[in-house]
Protein backbone atom coordinates (compact mmCIF):
# COMPACT_ATOMS: atom_id res chain seq x y z
CA UNK A 1 0.00 0.00 0.00
CA UNK A 2 2.67 2.27 0.93
CA UNK A 3 3.91 1.68 -2.71
CA UNK A 4 1.01 2.60 -4.01
CA UNK A 5 1.06 6.11 -2.26
CA UNK A 6 4.59 6.64 -3.33
CA UNK A 7 3.72 6.55 -6.62
CA UNK A 8 1.24 8.62 -6.44
CA UNK A 9 2.71 11.19 -5.06
CA UNK A 10 5.56 10.69 -7.67
CA UNK A 11 2.77 11.59 -10.22
CA UNK A 12 1.80 14.24 -8.59
CA UNK A 13 5.54 16.02 -7.96
CA UNK A 14 5.95 15.21 -11.71
CA UNK A 15 3.29 17.02 -12.80
CA UNK A 16 3.09 19.95 -10.67
CA UNK A 17 7.04 20.05 -11.63
CA UNK A 18 6.12 20.03 -15.29
CA UNK A 19 3.05 22.54 -14.65
CA UNK A 20 5.44 24.90 -13.66
CA UNK A 21 7.70 24.88 -16.01
CA UNK A 22 5.19 25.10 -18.42
CA UNK A 23 3.33 28.60 -17.02
CA UNK A 24 5.19 31.72 -18.00
CA UNK A 25 3.31 33.82 -15.56
CA UNK A 26 6.01 34.26 -12.42
CA UNK A 27 2.35 34.34 -9.88
CA UNK A 28 1.21 31.22 -11.12
CA UNK A 29 4.12 29.53 -11.15
CA UNK A 30 4.42 30.84 -7.76
CA UNK A 31 0.89 29.35 -6.98
CA UNK A 32 1.75 26.08 -8.92
CA UNK A 33 5.42 26.03 -6.91
CA UNK A 34 3.45 25.55 -3.58
CA UNK A 35 1.37 23.04 -4.61
CA UNK A 36 4.77 21.22 -6.09
CA UNK A 37 6.05 22.01 -2.29
CA UNK A 38 3.24 19.89 -0.54
CA UNK A 39 3.19 17.26 -3.22
CA UNK A 40 6.94 16.48 -2.24
CA UNK A 41 6.29 17.13 1.57
CA UNK A 42 3.61 14.41 1.16
CA UNK A 43 6.15 12.13 -0.81
CA UNK A 44 8.88 12.26 1.99
CA UNK A 45 6.39 11.20 4.71
CA UNK A 46 5.43 8.43 2.77
CA UNK A 47 9.07 7.71 1.91
CA UNK A 48 9.22 7.69 5.95
CA UNK A 49 11.39 11.32 5.59
CA UNK A 50 9.42 13.53 7.99
CA UNK A 51 12.21 15.69 8.96
CA UNK A 52 12.91 16.61 5.50
CA UNK A 53 9.33 17.32 5.30
CA UNK A 54 8.76 19.64 7.52
CA UNK A 55 11.63 21.71 5.82
CA UNK A 56 10.22 21.24 2.72
CA UNK A 57 6.66 22.11 4.14
CA UNK A 58 8.00 25.07 6.52
CA UNK A 59 9.77 27.02 3.70
CA UNK A 60 7.81 26.08 0.53
CA UNK A 61 3.86 27.53 2.55
CA UNK A 62 4.42 30.66 3.71
CA UNK A 63 7.80 32.02 2.88
CA UNK A 64 8.85 31.31 -0.38
CA UNK A 65 5.45 32.47 -2.20
CA UNK A 66 5.44 35.60 -0.19
CA UNK A 67 9.45 36.49 -1.20
CA UNK A 68 8.35 35.56 -5.20
CA UNK A 69 5.26 38.07 -4.68
CA UNK A 70 6.96 40.77 -3.13
CA UNK A 71 9.46 40.33 -5.98
CA UNK A 72 6.86 40.54 -8.87
CA UNK A 73 5.21 43.39 -7.27
CA UNK A 74 8.68 45.32 -7.19
CA UNK A 75 9.45 44.19 -10.63
CA UNK A 76 6.13 45.11 -12.01
CA UNK A 77 6.38 48.41 -10.24
CA UNK A 78 9.85 48.85 -11.95
CA UNK A 79 8.62 48.03 -15.46
CA UNK A 80 4.89 49.73 -14.81
CA UNK A 81 6.33 53.16 -16.26
CA UNK A 82 7.67 51.89 -19.61
CA UNK A 83 5.28 49.31 -20.46
CA UNK A 84 2.12 48.92 -19.07
CA UNK A 85 2.07 46.62 -16.02
CA UNK A 86 0.11 43.80 -14.81
CA UNK A 87 -1.06 45.25 -11.72
CA UNK A 88 -1.75 49.56 -11.63
CA UNK A 89 1.12 51.07 -9.30
CA UNK A 90 0.70 52.65 -6.18
CA UNK A 91 -1.19 49.96 -4.54
CA UNK A 92 1.34 48.30 -2.54
CA UNK A 93 1.05 48.18 1.43
CA UNK B 1 26.14 30.47 -31.40
CA UNK B 2 23.49 29.22 -33.65
CA UNK B 3 19.96 27.67 -31.92
CA UNK B 4 21.53 24.41 -33.90
CA UNK B 5 25.12 24.33 -32.68
CA UNK B 6 23.37 24.89 -28.64
CA UNK B 7 21.07 22.19 -29.76
CA UNK B 8 23.87 19.57 -30.43
CA UNK B 9 26.11 20.33 -27.90
CA UNK B 10 23.07 20.04 -25.39
CA UNK B 11 22.56 16.65 -26.72
CA UNK B 12 26.14 15.63 -26.62
CA UNK B 13 26.18 16.78 -23.01
CA UNK B 14 22.70 14.98 -22.13
CA UNK B 15 23.42 12.45 -24.28
CA UNK B 16 26.91 11.86 -21.99
CA UNK B 17 24.97 12.36 -18.75
CA UNK B 18 22.28 9.64 -19.24
CA UNK B 19 25.20 7.04 -20.10
CA UNK B 20 26.92 7.96 -16.14
CA UNK B 21 23.71 8.61 -15.13
CA UNK B 22 22.43 5.01 -16.12
CA UNK B 23 25.37 3.39 -14.91
CA UNK B 24 25.36 5.06 -11.80
CA UNK B 25 22.04 3.85 -11.02
CA UNK B 26 23.25 -0.05 -11.39
CA UNK B 27 25.51 0.85 -8.97
CA UNK B 28 22.85 1.60 -6.09
CA UNK B 29 21.40 -0.83 -3.95
CA UNK B 30 17.95 -1.93 -4.95
CA UNK B 31 15.20 0.48 -3.82
CA UNK B 32 13.51 -0.41 -0.57
CA UNK B 33 16.18 -3.20 0.16
CA UNK B 34 16.87 -4.21 3.81
CA UNK B 35 20.21 -3.17 3.86
CA UNK B 36 21.49 -0.08 5.23
CA UNK B 37 25.04 -0.20 6.36
CA UNK B 38 24.99 3.26 7.03
CA UNK B 39 21.02 3.39 8.52
CA UNK B 40 22.75 0.81 10.92
CA UNK B 41 25.35 2.58 12.00
CA UNK B 42 23.63 5.97 12.39
CA UNK B 43 21.16 4.43 14.24
CA UNK B 44 23.36 2.60 16.94
CA UNK B 45 25.49 5.55 17.16
CA UNK B 46 22.04 7.82 17.91
CA UNK B 47 20.65 5.44 20.88
CA UNK B 48 24.20 5.29 22.01
CA UNK B 49 24.13 8.64 22.51
CA UNK B 50 20.14 8.80 23.74
CA UNK B 51 19.01 10.73 20.82
CA UNK B 52 15.53 9.34 20.01
CA UNK B 53 15.52 11.17 16.31
CA UNK B 54 18.04 9.42 14.59
CA UNK B 55 17.89 12.62 12.25
CA UNK B 56 18.90 15.57 14.55
CA UNK B 57 21.14 12.89 15.41
CA UNK B 58 22.93 12.87 12.00
CA UNK B 59 22.68 16.36 12.13
CA UNK B 60 23.85 17.94 15.17
CA UNK B 61 25.98 15.22 16.75
CA UNK B 62 27.57 13.02 14.18
CA UNK B 63 27.55 15.82 11.23
CA UNK B 64 27.70 18.74 13.61
CA UNK B 65 29.94 20.23 11.48
CA UNK B 66 28.54 20.15 8.51
CA UNK B 67 25.78 21.59 10.06
CA UNK B 68 27.90 24.63 11.03
CA UNK B 69 29.01 24.93 7.24
CA UNK B 70 24.76 24.91 6.23
CA UNK B 71 24.60 27.69 9.16
CA UNK B 72 27.03 29.84 8.01
CA UNK B 73 25.59 29.43 4.17
CA UNK B 74 22.45 30.69 5.49
CA UNK B 75 23.94 33.37 7.49
CA UNK B 76 26.16 34.40 3.86
CA UNK B 77 23.17 34.11 2.31
CA UNK B 78 21.14 36.63 4.50
CA UNK B 79 23.87 38.61 4.73
CA UNK B 80 24.06 39.20 0.63
CA UNK B 81 20.47 39.77 0.94
CA UNK B 82 20.45 42.31 3.32
CA UNK B 83 23.66 44.20 1.25
CA UNK B 84 22.20 44.59 -2.13
CA UNK B 85 18.85 44.90 -1.20
CA UNK B 86 19.42 48.28 1.04
CA UNK B 87 18.51 51.51 0.70
CA UNK B 88 20.61 53.63 -2.11
CA UNK B 89 21.06 57.08 -1.93
CA UNK B 90 18.60 58.10 -4.68
CA UNK B 91 15.95 55.98 -3.14
CA UNK B 92 13.21 57.60 -0.91
CA UNK B 93 11.19 55.49 1.64
CA UNK B 94 7.61 56.01 1.91
CA UNK B 95 4.67 55.05 4.25
CA UNK B 96 3.04 52.16 2.61
CA UNK B 97 -0.83 52.65 2.11
CA UNK B 98 -2.99 50.97 5.12
CA UNK B 99 -4.31 47.33 3.63
CA UNK B 100 -8.37 46.89 3.98
CA UNK B 101 -8.70 43.78 5.38
CA UNK B 102 -11.84 41.73 5.90
CA UNK B 103 -12.70 41.69 10.04
CA UNK B 104 -13.00 38.17 9.50
CA UNK B 105 -9.65 37.53 8.22
CA UNK B 106 -8.05 39.50 10.64
CA UNK B 107 -9.52 38.18 13.65
CA UNK B 108 -8.83 34.64 12.23
CA UNK B 109 -5.03 36.03 11.65
CA UNK B 110 -4.47 37.37 15.15
CA UNK B 111 -5.52 34.11 16.98
CA UNK B 112 -3.34 32.17 14.73
CA UNK B 113 -0.13 33.86 15.59
CA UNK B 114 0.56 32.99 18.65
CA UNK B 115 -0.63 29.70 17.67
CA UNK B 116 1.91 29.63 15.12
CA UNK B 117 4.68 31.03 17.33
CA UNK B 118 4.35 28.18 19.97
CA UNK B 119 3.83 25.74 17.00
CA UNK B 120 7.13 26.76 15.65
CA UNK B 121 8.48 26.86 19.52
CA UNK B 122 7.60 23.24 20.04
CA UNK B 123 9.58 22.15 16.60
CA UNK B 124 12.95 23.51 17.77
CA UNK B 125 12.55 22.36 21.12
CA UNK B 126 11.39 18.48 20.48
CA UNK B 127 14.11 18.42 17.36
CA UNK B 128 15.79 15.60 19.00
CA UNK B 129 12.83 13.68 19.95
CA UNK B 130 10.24 14.10 17.45
CA UNK B 131 10.61 15.24 13.40
CA UNK B 132 11.77 18.71 13.34
CA UNK B 133 13.97 20.68 14.52
CA UNK B 134 15.74 24.32 14.62
CA UNK B 135 15.78 24.64 10.73
CA UNK B 136 12.14 23.72 10.34
CA UNK B 137 10.68 25.17 13.76
CA UNK B 138 12.82 28.49 13.21
CA UNK B 139 11.02 28.53 9.65
CA UNK B 140 7.81 28.45 11.45
CA UNK B 141 8.06 30.83 14.08
CA UNK B 142 9.36 33.33 11.45
CA UNK B 143 6.74 33.15 9.24
CA UNK B 144 4.08 33.24 12.20
CA UNK B 145 5.42 36.96 12.32
CA UNK B 146 4.01 37.32 9.27
CA UNK B 147 0.67 36.48 9.88
CA UNK B 148 0.67 40.45 11.36
CA UNK B 149 1.08 42.11 7.61
CA UNK B 150 -1.68 39.21 6.45
CA UNK B 151 -4.13 40.79 9.58
CA UNK B 152 -3.03 44.13 8.56
CA UNK B 153 -0.29 45.76 6.79
CA UNK B 154 3.40 46.39 6.88
CA UNK B 155 3.21 48.93 9.62
CA UNK B 156 1.71 46.53 11.54
CA UNK B 157 4.21 44.03 11.41
CA UNK B 158 7.20 47.16 11.91
CA UNK B 159 5.45 48.12 15.16
CA UNK B 160 6.16 44.81 16.55
CA UNK B 161 9.62 43.77 14.29
CA UNK B 162 12.75 45.81 15.84
CA UNK B 163 14.79 44.79 12.92
CA UNK B 164 17.79 45.38 15.07
CA UNK B 165 16.58 42.67 17.86
CA UNK B 166 16.56 40.26 14.94
CA UNK B 167 19.53 41.08 13.50
CA UNK B 168 21.81 40.63 16.50
CA UNK B 169 19.88 37.32 16.70
CA UNK B 170 21.09 35.71 13.76
CA UNK B 171 24.84 36.74 15.33
CA UNK B 172 23.79 35.42 18.02
CA UNK B 173 22.82 31.68 16.68
CA UNK B 174 25.72 31.37 14.74
CA UNK B 175 27.93 32.78 18.10
CA UNK B 176 26.47 30.36 19.99
CA UNK B 177 26.49 27.54 17.90
CA UNK B 178 30.66 28.14 17.47
CA UNK B 179 31.04 28.60 21.03
CA UNK B 180 29.08 25.13 21.99
CA UNK B 181 31.38 23.63 19.60
CA UNK B 182 34.87 25.04 21.46
CA UNK B 183 33.52 24.09 25.15
CA UNK B 184 33.79 20.94 23.92
CA UNK B 185 37.29 21.21 22.73
CA UNK B 186 37.87 23.23 26.42
CA UNK B 187 36.43 20.16 28.18
CA UNK B 188 39.03 18.04 26.16
CA UNK B 189 37.62 17.13 23.25
CA UNK B 190 36.97 17.70 19.71
CA UNK B 191 35.23 20.90 18.23
CA UNK B 192 31.97 19.97 18.22
CA UNK B 193 31.93 16.36 20.45
CA UNK B 194 28.98 15.69 22.39
CA UNK B 195 30.51 16.32 25.62
CA UNK B 196 27.11 17.17 28.23
CA UNK B 197 25.61 14.08 29.71
CA UNK B 198 23.31 12.34 27.51
CA UNK B 199 19.94 12.09 29.69
CA UNK B 200 16.97 9.53 29.79
CA UNK B 201 16.05 9.02 26.19
CA UNK B 202 13.36 10.98 24.61
CA UNK B 203 13.09 13.59 27.16
CA UNK B 204 13.99 17.03 26.60
CA UNK B 205 17.36 17.10 28.43
CA UNK B 206 18.05 13.82 26.20
CA UNK B 207 21.08 13.91 23.13
CA UNK B 208 23.82 15.71 25.29
CA UNK B 209 24.74 19.24 22.99
CA UNK B 210 21.85 18.30 20.46
CA UNK B 211 19.09 20.34 22.14
CA UNK B 212 21.59 23.40 22.65
CA UNK B 213 23.06 23.38 18.77
CA UNK B 214 18.80 22.87 17.24
CA UNK B 215 17.99 26.21 19.90
CA UNK B 216 21.00 28.05 18.00
CA UNK B 217 20.06 27.36 14.93
CA UNK B 218 16.07 27.46 15.73
CA UNK B 219 17.34 31.52 16.90
CA UNK B 220 19.47 31.90 13.83
CA UNK B 221 16.57 30.50 11.41
CA UNK B 222 14.11 32.65 12.76
CA UNK B 223 16.04 35.74 12.90
CA UNK B 224 17.57 35.18 9.52
CA UNK B 225 14.65 34.71 8.05
CA UNK B 226 12.71 37.53 9.67
CA UNK B 227 15.86 40.04 8.27
CA UNK B 228 15.66 38.54 5.01
CA UNK B 229 11.82 39.14 4.61
CA UNK B 230 12.65 42.72 6.27
CA UNK B 231 14.60 43.55 2.74
CA UNK B 232 12.23 41.92 0.24
CA UNK B 233 9.13 44.15 1.90
CA UNK B 234 10.64 47.02 2.40
CA UNK B 235 11.86 46.88 -1.17
CA UNK B 236 8.54 46.07 -2.92
CA UNK B 237 6.52 47.98 0.07
CA UNK B 238 8.27 50.85 1.27
CA UNK B 239 11.62 52.27 -0.62
CA UNK B 240 10.75 53.95 -4.04
CA UNK B 241 13.20 54.54 -6.84
CA UNK B 242 13.33 58.00 -8.73
CA UNK B 243 10.34 58.30 -11.10
CA UNK B 244 9.14 55.09 -10.16
CA UNK B 245 5.72 55.78 -8.62
CA UNK B 246 4.71 59.43 -9.66
CA UNK B 247 1.68 59.97 -7.75
CA UNK B 248 3.72 59.76 -4.22
CA UNK B 249 3.03 63.36 -2.57
CA UNK B 250 2.98 62.39 0.94
CA UNK B 251 4.81 64.38 3.59
CA UNK B 252 6.29 61.90 5.54
CA UNK B 253 8.52 60.63 3.20
CA UNK B 254 11.73 60.09 4.72
CA UNK B 255 14.52 61.42 2.80
CA UNK B 256 17.51 59.85 3.56
CA UNK B 257 18.52 56.63 3.87
CA UNK B 258 18.69 54.82 7.12
CA UNK B 259 21.68 52.86 6.89
CA UNK B 260 24.35 54.84 8.61
CA UNK B 261 27.08 55.95 6.48
CA UNK B 262 31.24 55.41 7.02
CA UNK B 263 32.07 58.12 8.79
CA UNK B 264 33.29 60.86 6.22
CA UNK B 265 33.47 58.44 3.27
CA UNK B 266 31.24 59.49 0.79
CA UNK B 267 28.96 56.68 -0.50
CA UNK B 268 29.31 56.56 -4.12
CA UNK B 269 33.15 56.25 -4.05
CA UNK B 270 32.95 52.88 -1.70
CA UNK B 271 30.50 50.35 -3.06
CA UNK B 272 30.03 49.39 -7.11
CA UNK B 273 26.99 50.78 -7.62
CA UNK B 274 26.28 48.77 -10.44
CA UNK B 275 26.30 45.29 -9.51
CA UNK B 276 22.79 44.67 -7.71
CA UNK B 277 20.86 46.34 -9.58
CA UNK B 278 21.06 48.03 -12.84
CA UNK B 279 21.77 51.95 -12.07
CA UNK B 280 24.18 54.95 -12.40
CA UNK B 281 25.02 56.63 -9.32
CA UNK B 282 24.28 60.23 -10.91
CA UNK B 283 21.74 62.30 -9.44
CA UNK B 284 18.32 61.24 -9.10
CA UNK B 285 16.92 62.97 -12.14
CA UNK B 286 19.51 61.27 -14.21
CA UNK B 287 19.41 58.46 -13.35
CA UNK B 288 15.41 57.92 -14.06
CA UNK B 289 16.96 58.36 -17.88
CA UNK B 290 19.66 55.90 -17.46
CA UNK B 291 17.00 53.17 -16.38
CA UNK B 292 14.96 53.66 -19.52
CA UNK B 293 18.29 53.04 -21.31
CA UNK B 294 19.18 49.74 -19.44
CA UNK B 295 15.53 48.56 -20.06
CA UNK B 296 15.85 49.48 -23.76
CA UNK B 297 18.78 47.36 -23.71
CA UNK B 298 16.98 44.77 -22.08
CA UNK B 299 14.19 44.29 -24.33
CA UNK B 300 17.50 44.13 -27.44
CA UNK B 301 18.74 41.12 -26.00
CA UNK C 1 -5.21 -5.95 4.04
CA UNK C 2 -4.18 -5.07 7.00
CA UNK C 3 -5.58 -2.36 9.25
CA UNK C 4 -2.69 0.14 9.19
CA UNK C 5 -3.33 -0.86 5.02
CA UNK C 6 -6.70 0.49 5.30
CA UNK C 7 -5.53 3.99 7.06
CA UNK C 8 -3.04 3.91 3.97
CA UNK C 9 -5.77 3.16 1.23
CA UNK C 10 -8.32 5.86 3.03
CA UNK C 11 -5.14 8.54 3.27
CA UNK C 12 -5.49 7.67 -0.99
CA UNK C 13 -8.80 9.84 -1.50
CA UNK C 14 -7.30 12.87 -0.51
CA UNK C 15 -4.27 12.40 -2.60
CA UNK C 16 -5.59 11.23 -5.55
CA UNK C 17 -8.45 14.53 -5.19
CA UNK C 18 -4.83 16.32 -5.43
CA UNK C 19 -4.78 15.82 -9.20
CA UNK C 20 -7.83 17.45 -10.40
CA UNK C 21 -6.98 20.66 -8.51
CA UNK C 22 -3.53 20.52 -9.91
CA UNK C 23 -5.13 21.28 -13.16
CA UNK C 24 -7.32 23.61 -12.31
CA UNK C 25 -4.54 25.97 -10.43
CA UNK C 26 -2.32 25.32 -13.60
CA UNK C 27 -5.31 26.05 -16.12
CA UNK C 28 -7.81 27.76 -14.16
CA UNK C 29 -8.59 31.37 -13.72
CA UNK C 30 -7.34 33.31 -11.05
CA UNK C 31 -10.54 33.15 -8.43
CA UNK C 32 -9.95 29.06 -9.23
CA UNK C 33 -6.28 29.42 -8.53
CA UNK C 34 -6.90 30.52 -4.87
CA UNK C 35 -9.61 28.45 -4.47
CA UNK C 36 -7.21 25.20 -5.45
CA UNK C 37 -4.04 26.60 -3.41
CA UNK C 38 -6.55 26.40 -0.66
CA UNK C 39 -7.79 23.08 -1.02
CA UNK C 40 -4.30 21.71 -1.33
CA UNK C 41 -3.39 22.27 2.07
CA UNK C 42 -6.61 20.94 3.56
CA UNK C 43 -6.64 17.57 1.35
CA UNK C 44 -2.80 17.32 2.56
CA UNK C 45 -2.82 18.01 5.90
CA UNK C 46 -5.82 15.04 5.94
CA UNK C 47 -3.93 13.15 3.95
CA UNK C 48 -0.74 13.35 6.13
CA UNK C 49 -2.95 12.14 9.04
CA UNK C 50 -3.77 9.48 7.65
CA UNK C 51 -0.41 8.27 6.63
CA UNK C 52 0.44 9.23 10.45
CA UNK C 53 -1.89 6.36 11.47
CA UNK C 54 -1.30 4.17 8.89
CA UNK C 55 2.78 3.91 9.60
CA UNK C 56 2.26 3.71 13.11
CA UNK C 57 3.77 7.14 13.72
CA UNK C 58 2.17 9.53 15.93
CA UNK C 59 5.09 11.82 15.94
CA UNK C 60 4.35 12.33 11.87
CA UNK C 61 1.12 14.35 13.16
CA UNK C 62 3.83 17.12 13.66
CA UNK C 63 3.97 17.36 9.86
CA UNK C 64 -0.06 17.60 9.61
CA UNK C 65 0.05 20.15 12.28
CA UNK C 66 2.55 22.75 10.43
CA UNK C 67 -0.12 21.69 7.33
CA UNK C 68 -2.68 23.35 9.26
CA UNK C 69 -1.04 26.41 10.83
CA UNK C 70 1.31 27.56 8.12
CA UNK C 71 -1.45 26.31 4.85
CA UNK C 72 -4.17 28.75 5.46
CA UNK C 73 -0.85 31.26 6.33
CA UNK C 74 -0.01 30.71 2.72
CA UNK C 75 -3.58 31.17 1.15
CA UNK C 76 -3.57 34.61 2.65
CA UNK C 77 -0.44 35.72 1.57
CA UNK C 78 -1.59 34.48 -2.07
CA UNK C 79 -4.92 36.65 -1.48
CA UNK C 80 -3.67 39.31 -0.05
CA UNK C 81 -1.18 40.27 -3.51
CA UNK C 82 -4.09 38.51 -6.14
CA UNK C 83 -6.21 40.81 -4.23
CA UNK C 84 -8.94 38.34 -4.31
CA UNK C 85 -10.10 35.67 -1.68
CA UNK C 86 -13.12 33.93 -3.05
CA UNK C 87 -15.92 32.30 -1.48
CA UNK C 88 -15.80 28.45 -1.96
CA UNK C 89 -18.44 26.20 -1.23
CA UNK C 90 -16.01 23.18 -2.42
CA UNK C 91 -13.56 24.11 0.25
CA UNK C 92 -16.24 24.80 2.98
CA UNK C 93 -18.13 21.26 1.94
CA UNK C 94 -14.51 19.68 2.09
CA UNK C 95 -13.32 20.50 5.33
CA UNK C 96 -16.82 20.57 7.07
CA UNK C 97 -17.16 17.18 5.89
CA UNK C 98 -13.68 15.47 5.05
CA UNK C 99 -12.27 16.82 8.35
CA UNK C 100 -15.24 14.95 10.79
CA UNK C 101 -14.85 12.19 8.61
CA UNK C 102 -11.17 12.04 8.99
CA UNK C 103 -10.22 13.06 12.34
CA UNK C 104 -13.21 10.87 13.95
CA UNK C 105 -11.86 7.28 13.13
CA UNK C 106 -8.45 8.61 13.79
CA UNK C 107 -9.54 9.58 17.78
CA UNK C 108 -11.45 6.40 17.75
CA UNK C 109 -8.57 4.17 17.22
CA UNK C 110 -6.07 6.36 19.07
CA UNK C 111 -8.17 6.78 22.14
CA UNK C 112 -8.79 8.84 24.76
CA UNK C 113 -5.68 10.75 25.96
CA UNK C 114 -3.75 13.90 24.70
CA UNK C 115 -2.72 12.14 21.67
CA UNK C 116 -6.36 12.06 20.71
CA UNK C 117 -6.41 16.01 21.91
CA UNK C 118 -3.95 16.78 19.22
CA UNK C 119 -5.66 15.21 16.31
CA UNK C 120 -8.91 17.12 17.60
CA UNK C 121 -6.73 20.55 17.76
CA UNK C 122 -5.17 19.55 14.36
CA UNK C 123 -8.79 18.97 12.90
CA UNK C 124 -10.28 22.18 14.60
CA UNK C 125 -6.87 24.21 12.62
CA UNK C 126 -7.59 22.35 9.73
CA UNK C 127 -11.44 23.41 9.61
CA UNK C 128 -10.70 27.10 11.14
CA UNK C 129 -8.34 27.41 8.55
CA UNK C 130 -10.57 26.85 5.19
CA UNK C 131 -13.73 27.81 6.42
CA UNK C 132 -12.42 31.57 7.26
CA UNK C 133 -10.40 31.39 3.76
CA UNK C 134 -13.87 30.47 1.92
CA UNK C 135 -16.61 32.02 3.60
CA UNK C 136 -18.62 34.33 2.20
CA UNK C 137 -17.78 37.28 3.80
CA UNK C 138 -20.25 40.46 3.87
CA UNK C 139 -18.93 42.75 1.49
CA UNK C 140 -18.49 39.74 -0.79
CA UNK C 141 -15.26 38.60 1.37
CA UNK C 142 -12.69 40.02 -1.46
CA UNK C 143 -10.77 42.55 0.79
CA UNK C 144 -7.68 40.53 1.67
CA UNK D 1 -4.45 45.10 34.62
CA UNK D 2 -6.33 44.49 31.55
CA UNK D 3 -3.16 43.66 29.92
CA UNK D 4 -1.80 41.29 32.69
CA UNK D 5 -5.42 39.85 32.26
CA UNK D 6 -4.83 39.66 28.54
CA UNK D 7 -1.58 38.32 28.36
CA UNK D 8 -2.89 35.71 31.45
CA UNK D 9 -5.70 34.38 29.31
CA UNK D 10 -2.98 33.72 26.67
CA UNK D 11 -0.54 31.87 28.62
CA UNK D 12 -2.90 29.98 30.24
CA UNK D 13 -4.41 28.16 27.24
CA UNK D 14 -1.33 28.34 25.17
CA UNK D 15 0.44 26.35 27.85
CA UNK D 16 -2.82 23.94 27.80
CA UNK D 17 -1.92 23.70 24.27
CA UNK D 18 1.99 23.23 24.58
CA UNK D 19 0.76 19.90 26.91
CA UNK D 20 -1.57 18.37 24.44
CA UNK D 21 1.37 18.89 21.68
CA UNK D 22 3.76 16.94 23.85
CA UNK D 23 4.18 13.17 24.54
CA UNK D 24 5.73 12.84 27.36
CA UNK D 25 4.77 14.96 30.84
CA UNK D 26 8.13 15.52 32.88
CA UNK D 27 8.68 19.30 34.89
CA UNK D 28 11.20 20.51 31.96
CA UNK D 29 8.78 19.99 29.54
CA UNK D 30 6.32 21.64 30.99
CA UNK D 31 9.04 24.58 32.24
CA UNK D 32 10.20 24.98 28.61
CA UNK D 33 6.17 24.91 27.69
CA UNK D 34 5.60 27.87 29.90
CA UNK D 35 8.17 29.79 28.76
CA UNK D 36 7.46 29.38 25.23
CA UNK D 37 4.00 29.68 25.71
CA UNK D 38 4.71 33.58 27.90
CA UNK D 39 6.30 34.50 25.31
CA UNK D 40 3.38 33.66 22.26
CA UNK D 41 0.93 35.19 24.63
CA UNK D 42 3.12 38.68 24.98
CA UNK D 43 3.04 38.43 20.73
CA UNK D 44 -0.64 38.18 20.38
CA UNK D 45 -1.19 41.17 22.66
CA UNK D 46 1.48 43.13 20.95
CA UNK D 47 0.24 41.93 17.70
CA UNK D 48 -3.16 42.85 18.67
CA UNK D 49 -2.54 46.17 19.36
CA UNK D 50 0.00 46.95 16.47
CA UNK D 51 -2.96 45.81 14.19
CA UNK D 52 -5.28 47.79 16.74
CA UNK D 53 -3.49 51.30 16.44
CA UNK D 54 -4.35 52.36 13.08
Amino acid sequence: MTDVLIVVALLLVAGAATAAVLNRDPVRQALVLSFLGLALALLFTFLQAPDVALSQLAVGSAVTPLMILLTVRKVRRRSGNDHGADEPAGRER
Amino acid sequence: MSFRFRLWVFLVGAAGFAVLFAVACFGLPAFGSGHHPYGVRAVRASLNHHTANVIASVNFDLRAFDTLGEETILFAAVLGAVVLLRQTQDERRKTPEPAVVHPRVRRFALLTLPLALLVGLYVIAHGQISPGGGFQGGVVTATALHLLYVASDYRALERVRPLTVYEIGEAAGEAAYVVTGFAAVLAGSAFLANVLPFGTLATLSSGGTVPLLNAAIGLEVASGVVVLLARFLDQAVEIEEPGEDEESGDPREIEKPRESQGPGKPRESEEPRGCGRPKESEGPEASGASRDDDNRDDKRE
Amino acid sequence: MSTSDGWLAAALVPLLALGPVLWRIAHGPAKDRLVGQNLVSLLAGLALLLAAQGFGRPSYTDVALVVSVLGPTGTLIYARFLDVLPDSRLVKWTALIGVPATVLPLCVATGPGRAMAKLLLVGALLIAGSVVTSARGGDGGTTA
Amino acid sequence: MAAVLEVLVWWIALTGIWLVLISTVDPLEVLVGAVAALAAALLARAGRRAVAAQ
